[in-house]
């Protein structure tokens, strides 16, 4: 029993730093900001909740136990909204997303800075 | 970089990542509170001022020769200073060895506490921490002093059409997201004020966390809302209060018979005595802070919306 | 080994960097930033100095016989609250200095001073 | 498995350092401050692990919440003039972001 | 309550502050101000007595041991240093309601008060205190409130004065707080007492003396020793008249203070002045900083700047004193904080006055006032005889004991430069005095009255203190060399 429970937990782990290297390797190499938040907007979430689950099969006493779970939640409810935000934020003062008629990298140019 | 927008997201970064090292260098406390602090309130109150003043940076960058002079100056003096230094993380450095492992050994039986940084901050160095909260009242009363705008009539009015108003109306989601996590937030504050005994946290944390939370609720319903839910007197008579209950407690302690601060004359025995003391500073602490940092904030939005 | 003591030397150039912001640059805005990465490095040295090989933080629990040094994490708790006590300030003088001024670059107001002596 | 997770998200975090730096549009920047809160988060509940005291998680609920509050100070002051005027309008060509 | 008298000089003013805030009628907040800065007076005073009589007094801060707990260490010297800082502060109150009415609006005295005595807490703080980190966290205290108190001035330069006082404030703190980091990294303590026994067994190691150079640097600024002066003179012309007056006679004063505790109680005299070449970089730092500032002042159009400068140069006084490393030098240098204090306090007190009549302390609009304002302009002259140095003054008194000190050790080229440096003196405060007394008032301005009593009494209270310092030196003297001595380690 011990076994499995402690192989989920390596898997969890395992998966969630994978979610994590793609976000991240999304977040360095897409095209533009949308795409960008697209990469990491949805691997962060999942990533994180591996990550946090597989801390919570480490067998923890139960206070620790809450505190993780209190994490998840707030990551499950916060990373969503504030991406949501961010994107809507971004789209309202003129950031126009990359498509195929634009050739332009990384955003607009009128936004470097 | 010369966006001073971007510059302060870097800031928001150093300040999460030197709070991580803070952790692996077993400094729990100090993280926490570089957390809330660093990487929280700094961050916000300087994007409040950025965009009170402009982002952008134009001065003619000239590279002056005298200050590469000074740095380099002073770096090369302290790696020099640092050559006869004890290694990093050698235990038998004189640091360890001298005052603190009287704190680490003898502080359960003296205080009665867990958390040693805890009893080391609000006993045995009591005045430091005292001079502290008489120091972030001194940062509240000076930007008050500074950008306190006087109420006029008429001025309400502008207020509501400010870009406060226009945020509330438009992020939905946020809305609903911040009403469900805003009771919470501040039940998590007091969960760290009364359990900087035990783990890390105290009134400090516990105070700017409280004030994070009231700053969340009026950047997304409107500085009006919040200042109809918090009074802006009570908030300054509360950053009074909580200094001046730090203070009675030490002239209390005086009264009954010890030195300033010293607790154990305030109940029957010693430890006892340390407990309510700790806890009654603690929660001066706590208040003091939360207004204060509730003071700046709503000072330094107060004065965007001037006409 | 000199190498036992790489900790300090990455903190002092840190420190630098933030001393170099604050009495290079002419933005005062940034100047305030500069400070802040000033002073949290000074806390680094502190905390670093606090480090004990193999020990952990200093909140007691039965089983656990080393912790690190709490005096150092007691004084830089303190000068925190005095960094941001400092940085509230100087951001609520720069952002006077803006209204005054109209500007909140060191020449600019310096300029503008000159003329008027 | 602990070790190569918080490795892991080390690099995770290096990478969204260099989007913070390179931008090149200021949402690029909150993005990445975005991230890397959220990754701080995670490393500081795998820190906890690693070094034996999983009880300091109370740092990691704090970082989560301070993560999303300075989010939406960002947004928030977003929606100001002085956010919408681009410091490199008028004339100015300098680009060393 | 005897016993808690060291704890008292610094809690009364501290408490005092939020309890003001409730306050709201700006004449119960002054008058309450006065009270908790008397109250602080008498405290001092007693003290004085008791440590001259019995000697030093320890406290200790929650009843916990020294290396462990906090601890207030009151002897000769911080005793002197509280009595400066408390009677210029109850004095200069004084004139404060009648003062500020004219120049900071009503809204903002309440919380006028509430800095001031914040700042006054922070001062005593640094002086009490035997915890070298408790020294940082006062410093900080008086700072913020004093870089507040500042930014108050009418003139918006008042606000560019205070930023960069902050900035250059603040650097001089963190240098300080890297100072004893280093320090407590060497020895494991941070309490006064303790770090003088402990140093001297790592005394010869490369980071005390990195320690020492940061702590030296970061109290020079504080001090606005010559070539870092640069936040002074804006921020004592720009900021209000009574802030003005305060500040110039108390806070470089307890730097000066704090540069004395470092290099003599904590560092030792053998290692301040023998292992490092500081005695000579601060004899010349000190000399230059008198003849560069006093030049500097004699083209100044604003009297205020005047002044300002011409503290630059005082200050180089006491640090030719404190070089010399004798106990005369150190004696004159004692006895010219004290004198200094009362000189500056009187004359930017008595600049206030002006303000508070024409709005304006432009040398031009300085003309004709020596018949208009009598009183006020007589104050002015005396304070101006006293910083020159005139016999029958305090200045007197001081000069006379540095140019001693200095001849005791040979130093005659010093001693001439002092005296010449006094003959600068001469010509900035004769600037003064022509403008007022030799020429007619300009047009328009016929009808300026003397200066109010809230003004005169105050202001005359110095200036007879001035004078009767100037004759009877007993008291002074005598601290000064108890204190000096004590520093010395000689026993009286």
């Amino acid at each position: 029993m011990d076994t499995i429970v402690s192989m989920a937990s390596a898997l969890c782990l395992l998966l969630g730093s994978f979610l994590c290297l793609s976000g991240g390797v999304g977040i360095l190499r897409f095209p533009d900001f949308y795409t960008r938040m697209h990469a990491v907007g949805v691997t962060d979430t999942l990533a994180a909740a591996m990550i946090l689950i597989g801390l919570m099969l480490q067998n923890p006493e139960g206070l620790v136990m809450l505190k993780l779970l209190l994490i998840l939640l707030m990551t499950i409810f916060i990373s969503p909204v504030a991406s949501h935000a961010l994107a809507k934020a971004a789209f309202k003062n003129d950031l126009v997303p990359l498509s195929d008629s634009n050739e332009n990298k990384g955003g607009t140019e009128s936004s470097i800075s | 970089m010369r966006d001073l927008f971007a510059v302060i997201m870097m800031t928001g970064i150093f300040g999460l990542l030197s709070a991580s090292f803070f952790v692996a260098m077993d400094a729990v406390d100090v993280a926490f509170t570089e957390a809330s602090v660093g990487a929280g309130i700094a961050t916000l109150l300087m994007l409040t001022a950025v965009t009170l003043t402009g982002r952008s940076e134009d001065s003619e960058r000239h590279k002056p020769m005298w200050a590469l002079v000074v740095v380099f100056t002073t770096g090369g003096l302290l790696i020099y200073g640092t050559l006869d230094m004890p290694y990093f993380g050698f235990a038998e450095a004189p640091v360890h060895q001298h005052v603190a492992p009287r704190y680490i050994y003898d502080s359960m039986q003296e205080t009665g506490l867990p958390n040693i940084v805890t009893s080391v901050l609000a006993s045995y160095r009591g005045f430091d921490t005292l001079g502290e909260v008489v120091v972030i009242f001194t940062a509240g009363m000076g930007v008050l002093a500074l950008l306190r705008v006087e109420r006029r009539p008429g001025i309400d009015q502008i207020m509501a059409d400010s870009i406060f108003y226009l945020m509330h109306e438009r992020h939905l989601i946020l809305r609903i997201v911040t009403k469900m996590l805003l009771p919470f937030i501040l039940l998590f504050a007091l969960y760290v004020q009364f359990h900087g005994d035990f783990g890390p946290g105290g009134g400090f944390q516990a105070g700017v966390i409280f004030a994070a939370g009231i700053i969340l609720y009026a950047m997304v319903f409107g500085l009006n809302t919040a200042r109809y839910v918090v009074n802006r007197t009570f908030v300054r008579s509360l950053s009074a209060i909580g200094v001046l209950l730090y203070g009675g407690v030490g002239v209390v302690s005086m009264l009954l018979g010890g030195n300033f601060l010293d607790y154990d004359v305030l109940a029957d025995s010693p430890v006892a005595g340390q407990h309510l003391g700790i806890l009654l500073i603690e929660l001066g602490v706590g208040l003091t802070v939360a207004a204060v940092m509730v003071i700046i904030f709503f000072n330094f939005c107060g004065r965007r919306d001037l006409p | 080994m000199i190498l036992g003591l790489y900790n300090y030397w990455v903190v002092v150039v840190l420190m630098m960097i933030g001393f170099y912001i604050v009495i290079a640059h002419g933005n005062l805005i940034k100047k305030i930033v500069g400070l802040s990465i000033f002073q949290t490095a000074v806390f680094i040295f502190y905390i670093s100095i606090a480090k004990v090989d193999d020990a952990t933080a200093p909140i007691l629990e039965e089983g656990i016989s080393k912790y690190s040094n709490p005096l150092p994490h007691v004084l830089i708790l303190t000068a925190i609250v005095v960094g941001i006590a400092t940085v509230a300030l100087g951001l609520a003088l720069a952002v006077r200095l803006n209204e005054a001024y109209g500007s909140i670059e060191e020449e600019s107001i310096q300029n503008q001073d000159n003329q008027e002596c | 498995m602990l070790i190569a997770a918080t490795i892991a998200i080390l690099l995770v975090m290096i990478l969204g350092i260099i989007r913070g730096v390179v931008g090149p549009t200021l949402y690029d920047r909150i993005l990445a401050v975005n991230m890397f809160g959220t990754k701080t988060v995670l490393l500081i509940s795998l820190l906890g692990f690693a070094m034996g005291r999983p009880d300091f998680l109370d740092i990691a609920i704090v970082y989560a919440l301070i993560n999303f509050i300075s989010i939406i100070g960002v947004l928030h002051f977003s929606d100001s003039a002085v956010f919408k005027h681009d410091p490199h309008d008028s004339g100015s060509t300098n680009k060393d972001a | 309550m005897l016993t808690h008298l060291p704890a008292l000089a610094v809690i009364i003013p501290l408490l005092s502050a939020p309890l003001c805030l409730f306050l709201r009628r700006p004449l119960l907040a002054w008058l309450f101000t006065v009270i908790a800065s008397g109250l602080t007076m008498l405290v001092s005073i007693t003290l004085l007595q008791q440590v001259m009589a019995s000697g030093t007094i320890v406290y200790e801060m929650g009843g916990w041991r020294p290396p462990w707990g906090i601890e207030y260490r009151v002897d000769r010297l911080n005793a002197y240093l509280l009595l400066i800082v408390t009677s210029i502060s109850t004095v200069v109150l004084l004139a404060a309601n009648t003062s500020i009415e004219k120049e900071i609006p009503r809204h903002r005295l309440t919380l006028f008060y509430v800095l001031y005595l914040l700042s006054l807490a922070g001062l005593l703080g640094v002086v009490t205190t035997g915890d070298a980190f408790n020294v940082f966290v006062f410093l900080e205290i008086s700072s913020l409130a004093a870089y507040s108190l500042i930014a108050l001035g009418e003139d918006r330069r008042a606000l560019w004065a205070a930023y960069q006082y902050l900035i250059m404030g603040t650097i001089g703190a963190t240098f300080i707080l890297i100072g004893i980091g280093l320090l407590y990294q060497m020895t494991g303590t941070l309490n006064m007492d303790d770090l003088s026994r402990r140093l001297p067994e790592v005394s010869q190691t490369r980071t005390v003396f990195a320690a020492f150079a940061f702590i030296i640097v970061g109290v020079c600024l504080k001090v606005a020793l010559f070539p870092l002066h640069r936040w002074l003179p804006n921020a004592y012309a720009y900021a209000p008249s009574i802030v003005t007056a305060f500040l110039a006679a108390t806070s470089t004063k307890v730097a000066v203070y704090l540069l004395i505790r470092f290099t003599f109680s904590i560092f030792g005299i053998s290692f301040s002045f023998t292992t490092v070449p500081l005695q000579t970089i601060f004899v010349i730092l000190g000399l230059t900083g008198i003849f560069a500032a006093s030049t500097t002042a004699i083209f100044q159009k604003n009297v205020k700047h005047l002044f300002a400068y011409s503290s630059v140069a005082q200050i180089g006084y006491m640090i030719v004193g404190y070089s010399i490393s004798t106990t005369m030098g150190l004696m004159a240098t004692l006895l010219h904080l004290f004198n200094h204090a009362l000189m500056k306090g009187a004359l930017f007190l008595a600049l206030g006055a002006v303000m508070y009549r024409i709005g304006s302390v432009r040398l031009e609009q300085f003309q004709g006032l020596g018949r208009q304002m009598p009183f006020t302009m007589a104050a002015i002259v005396a304070g101006g005889l006293s910083l020159i140095g005139v016999p029958l003054t305090v200045g007197f008194v001081s000069k006379w004991y540095l140019v001693l000190a200095a001849l005791e050790n040979g130093w005659w080229p010093v001693a001439v430069l002092i005296l010449l440096g006094s003959l600068l003196a001469i010509v900035y405060v004769w600037r003064i005095v022509e403008t007022a007394y030799f020429n007619e008032p300009p047009a328009g301005r016929e009808s300026i009255e003397e200066a109010p009593l809230g003004f005169l009494v105050p202001v005359w209270m110095l200036v007879s203190a001035n004078i009767y310092f100037g004759m009877d030196t007993r008291l002074s003297v005598q601290v000064a060399e108890a204190a000096s001595q004590a520093l010395f380690g000689v026993s009286p």
